[in-house]
């Protein structure tokens, strides 16, 4: 039927996906402002305050959760601008690839990243 | 087809505010924001970085972080998350058809409200610290 | 862009106004090769700017018979084939005043005679049915009248007939005819306002079915065929106040008939004689009396908004001194027998509701003319969706 | 209704086939509360007859006469010109946007009435269903079904004014998705959430909410189409738990 390209179903899932993750990071954002500001009033301004931060495994889950959220909303989001740019199936199915590797790479260099910070502190 | 020859470089004429309603200026923020937001997230990711690279690396770089012009783009950065979160909510409310009728008034009333959270941020950021 | 190949007889018809679209339909059907051009785009003559009114015919049960009972024969076969774009409801004739009242018998005998059903209601019970209605209403008839959007029904026959194979050319101004020798109608000379270009088309036989211009094409060949333009104004406004149309229960007269719409609703019509019918200016005057006319009609209309005024010639047969004596039946005129022209019918007159019984009359003499024995099959099934008209040809077939 | 008449040019968009476009200006002699349609059939009969532009019933029901009026979709025909300019100024009259281009003021509009014709748009709805629920607004109702034409007078101007439909080449616009709602309101057929459930369909709006702006006659198009992404969950909810349950 005229309308449904190849991916019919995948409209509704990725909008959900969107809007959850967006509420998420609204909420885990919220929650950075205030934590942050309780541990290091002015922020996490130097090397011995981050690390001291990361020594809680609750900020390294919700720091991950957090990348999560946004690495995804932000690449669903490109991608819906960039499907309203028309690119033909083909090069779209080029460009889900492409969103699918940069996110799961941002994803992995993060958790890296914070698994490395964490396990400075000891 | 039903426009005549989509191209993308027409795309450019989605940031035209003309005659355009207060929704479309919602669209046209967000999706600038968006990108900002997430050119912001990969240099975020990447300055990151630099914590694994040991204290000095980290220090030097937040050194650099606190000149005006860098403080003066973080704000910018935090103006567009408010921006782009609050007016999310808005989107994320009417897509379950709740306020659509007052959309407008949705709209105003939270982009005063990121205006106000960025003039608070600016005021701890540039007279505070 | 001259037709090889010639299997089926083709017939060209001017105009594509209800007339034009329902004889496409009509001759389609009967296997003849059909194209229709009109210097608009559908309905944009007088068809596109009527009121809609589907008529029942009771407007003229006393003095036009035969006028009211093709318009209740036809008001039936529309509703059952054209109800994708038919509002009915049902209508009232409502008298105010003892005029109106001494009207009733002759209204109820006239009725009777064209076939017409119609039933006297309390007016208290009328009031209660539309409660909008004027309070100190004498008298109602309930008549089987009925509400269309206009292009929507001239689309829907436009559509089946596209649907039968039949060709419309839009912005396709007509501008000559083409003669072979022995003065016969062969073809004809047109302007494609498109592309502005200009070319020619022949056919068997060409059908002038352009209303109330009809005169005006037929003078570039020296026939003739007396047709007064009649204009009248019509005015909407922007609340749907009643469900049924409401006429006035007298003579056929101006400001008569107040008719739902969609959100509107429209109050008809003056009628006047007018020679250059191309555009029509809308005369002030005649829109106050329209609303004051509504307001008797339907006193709330006085807290409306006017949301559009628009003014359409009626084409009227014959040469009267008022508008409203002169018949308004329609007529087919066989150019052969009334200028010597062999080749060209015109189709004229008649009202909106009898579009498909003046397509199927006219039809009959074209086919009789090329020698066919295919008969009307128009009233028999529903048409086919009006949205069809715009799919790209063989999309439907 | 003042008597005094206005100084107006029109300035109208041009487009023969292939040749480049341009601007024609006409200057008129108008009554201000002449609408707009008036002024350019007068143009039309009185300065040049090769301008070409659809209009048929002039009092907002056929939906043939929308075009953009000094950049904005209106339709032309219920347009005061005291509305769109001052006296002595200016109109400039361009052909909707997002469809293309016949002639002059004159676009294609197969495709859109193709996608109505998909999401079974219903042109006559009972008088009783055919307002949008939150409207204060009831017709006149005694009890009897009657029936109505519908709303939706299918001009286009909602897919002129969608910022979605500008680039998105198969995006089904607010017409179609509006129609489907209502329909689906009316008769609940699963099919409809099928062919609205994608990523050209309800999923590709982005609340401009430019539709529900530009609309003539009251359809809300932008409320419909959250109406509809409601139904469209609502349906997957209760499908989940079906096949589960």
């Amino acid at each position: 039927m005229l309308g449904t390209r190849p991916k019919a179903r995948e409209g509704a899932f990725l909008w959900l996906i969107k809007i959850l993750a967006g509420l998420s990071i609204v909420i885990v954002l919220g929650i950075h402002f205030v934590v942050n500001h309780l541990v290091a009033p002015e922020g996490l301004l130097n090397y011995a305050d981050v690390i001291r931060y990361y020594q809680n495994p609750w900020v390294v889950t919700m720091e991950i959760f957090f990348l999560i959220a946004v690495v995804t909303h932000a690449l669903i989001g490109i991608r819906s601008i960039l499907l309203d740019l028309n690119p033909s199936d083909s090069f779209l199915s080029i460009l889900n690839t492409i969103l699918i590797v940069v996110g799961v790479g941002a994803v992995a260099y993060g958790i890296w990243l914070a698994l490395e910070i964490a396990s400075r502190g000891n | 087809m039903m426009n005549n020859q989509p191209t993308p470089g027409k795309a450019l004429r989605w940031f035209d505010p003309r005659h355009r309603q207060p929704g479309t200026w919602a669209f046209i923020l967000n999706r600038i924001t968006a990108l900002g937001l997430t050119l912001y997230l990969a240099l975020h990711l990447i300055m990151l970085g630099k914590l694994a690279q040991g204290p000095e690396a980290y220090d030097s770089f937040i050194a650099l972080a606190k000149t005006p012009w860098v403080k003066f783009g973080e704000l910018l950065v935090i103006s567009a998350g408010l921006i782009h979160g609050l007016n999310g909510i808005r989107i994320a409310l009417t897509s379950f058809g709740i306020g659509v009728t007052v959309q407008r008034q949705l709209f105003w009333s939270f982009l005063t409200l990121a205006l106000i959270g960025s003039a608070i941020f600016g005021y701890f950021m540039f007279f505070v610290h | 862009m001259i037709r090889m190949i010639q299997t089926k007889a083709h017939a060209i018809i001017i105009g594509a106004g209800f007339t034009g679209c329902a004889l496409a339909y009509d001759l389609a059907r009967r296997g003849l090769a059909v194209t229709v051009l009109d210097r608009g785009e559908i309905a944009s003559g007088t068809s596109g700017r009527t009121h809609g009114l589907l008529h029942s015919g009771a407007r003229y049960c006393v003095n036009d018979q035969e006028s009211a009972v093709e318009c209740i024969q036809e008001n039936m076969i529309l509703r059952k084939i054209a109800h994708q774009c038919i509002e009915y409801n049902g209508g009232f004739f409502v008298a105010l005043n003892e005029q109106d009242l001494a009207y009733g018998p002759r209204f109820e005998v006239g009725a009777q005679q064209c076939g017409i059903e119609i039933d006297a209601i309390a007016p208290q019970k009328a009031r209660q049915l539309e409660p909008n209605l004027n309070p100190d209403v004498l008298a109602v008839y309930h008549v089987p009248d009925g509400v269309f959007d206009p292009l929507r029904l001239a689309l829907a026959f436009a559509a089946s007939a596209r649907f039968f194979g039949a060709e419309f050319l839009p912005y396709h101004e007509v501008e000559n005819f083409l003669t072979n020798g022995q003065g016969a109608v062969s073809g004809i000379k047109f302007w494609n306002r498109l592309t502005n270009s200009r070319s020619e088309l022949t056919a068997d036989l060409v059908v002038n079915a352009t209303g109330a211009w009809a005169g005006v094409i037929l003078k570039k060949i020296g026939a003739s065929v007396v047709v007064t333009p009649t204009p009248g104004i019509m005015v909407a406004y922007d609340c749907r106040l009643v469900n049924r149309v409401i006429n006035r229960l007298n003579e056929p007269g101006d400001g008569d008939i107040l008719i739902p719409q969609r959100r509107m609703v429209v109050i008809g019509t003056t009628s006047y004689e007018a020679e250059e019918v191309d555009y029509i200016p809308v005369e002030k005057e005649q829109a106050i009396q329209m609303n004051r006319d509504a307001i008797t009609l339907v006193p709330r209309v006085a807290t409306c908004k006017q949301r559009g005024v628009y003014m359409s010639a009626r084409p009227l047969i014959g040469k009267g001194e008022a508008g409203r004596s002169l018949a308004r039946t329609f007529k087919c005129f066989d150019h052969r027998e009334t200028d010597g022209i062999e080749g060209l019918v015109t189709i004229t007159g008649g009202k909106a509701t009898t579009c498909r019984l003046m397509a199927e009359k006219t039809a009959d003499l074209v086919c009789q003319k090329l020698g066919i024995s295919a008969v009307c099959e128009t009233a028999g099934e529903p048409l086919r969706s009006y949205r069809e008209y715009y799919q790209p040809s063989g999309a439907n077939r | 209704m003042t008597d005094r008449l206005w100084h107006v040019t029109f300035s109208i968009y041009r487009k023969k086939a292939d040749q480049p476009p341009f601007y024609q200006d006409f200057s008129l002699e108008v009554d201000p509360d002449e609408y707009v349609l008036d002024g350019i059939e007068r143009i039309w009969a009185f300065h040049d007859r090769s301008l070409t532009f659809r209009h048929a019933c002039h009092h907002s029901t056929c939906g043939a006469c929308g075009m953009l009026v000094n950049g904005v979709e209106k339709l032309t025909c219920i347009t005061p010109i005291r509305e769109v300019t001052k006296d002595g100024g200016k109109i400039r009259v361009e052909p909707l946007r997002n469809f293309p281009i016949l002639s002059d003021l004159v676009v294609d509009m197969s495709e859109f009435y193709l996608r109505m014709e998909q999401a079974h748009a219903l042109q006559v709805v009972p008088v009783a269903q055919s307002t949008l629920p939150y409207e204060s607004l009831r017709f006149p109702d005694d009890g009897l079904p009657h029936e109505r034409l519908n709303d939706c007078i299918e001009c286009g101007m909602c897919v002129s004014a969608c910022p979605i439909a500008l680039t998105a080449a198969n995006y089904q616009g607010p017409a179609a998705l509006a129609a489907a709602q209502q329909t689906y309101s009316l008769t609940s057929e699963k099919s409809l959430l099928a062919l609205v459930d994608c990523a050209d369909g309800v999923w590709r709006c982005h609340s401009g909410f430019e539709c529900t702006a530009v609309c003539p006659s009251n359809v809300d198009p932008a409320w419909r189409i959250m109406e509809l992404r409601r139904q469209v969950i609502r349906h997957r909810i209760k499908r989940i738990f079906r096949q589960d349950g």
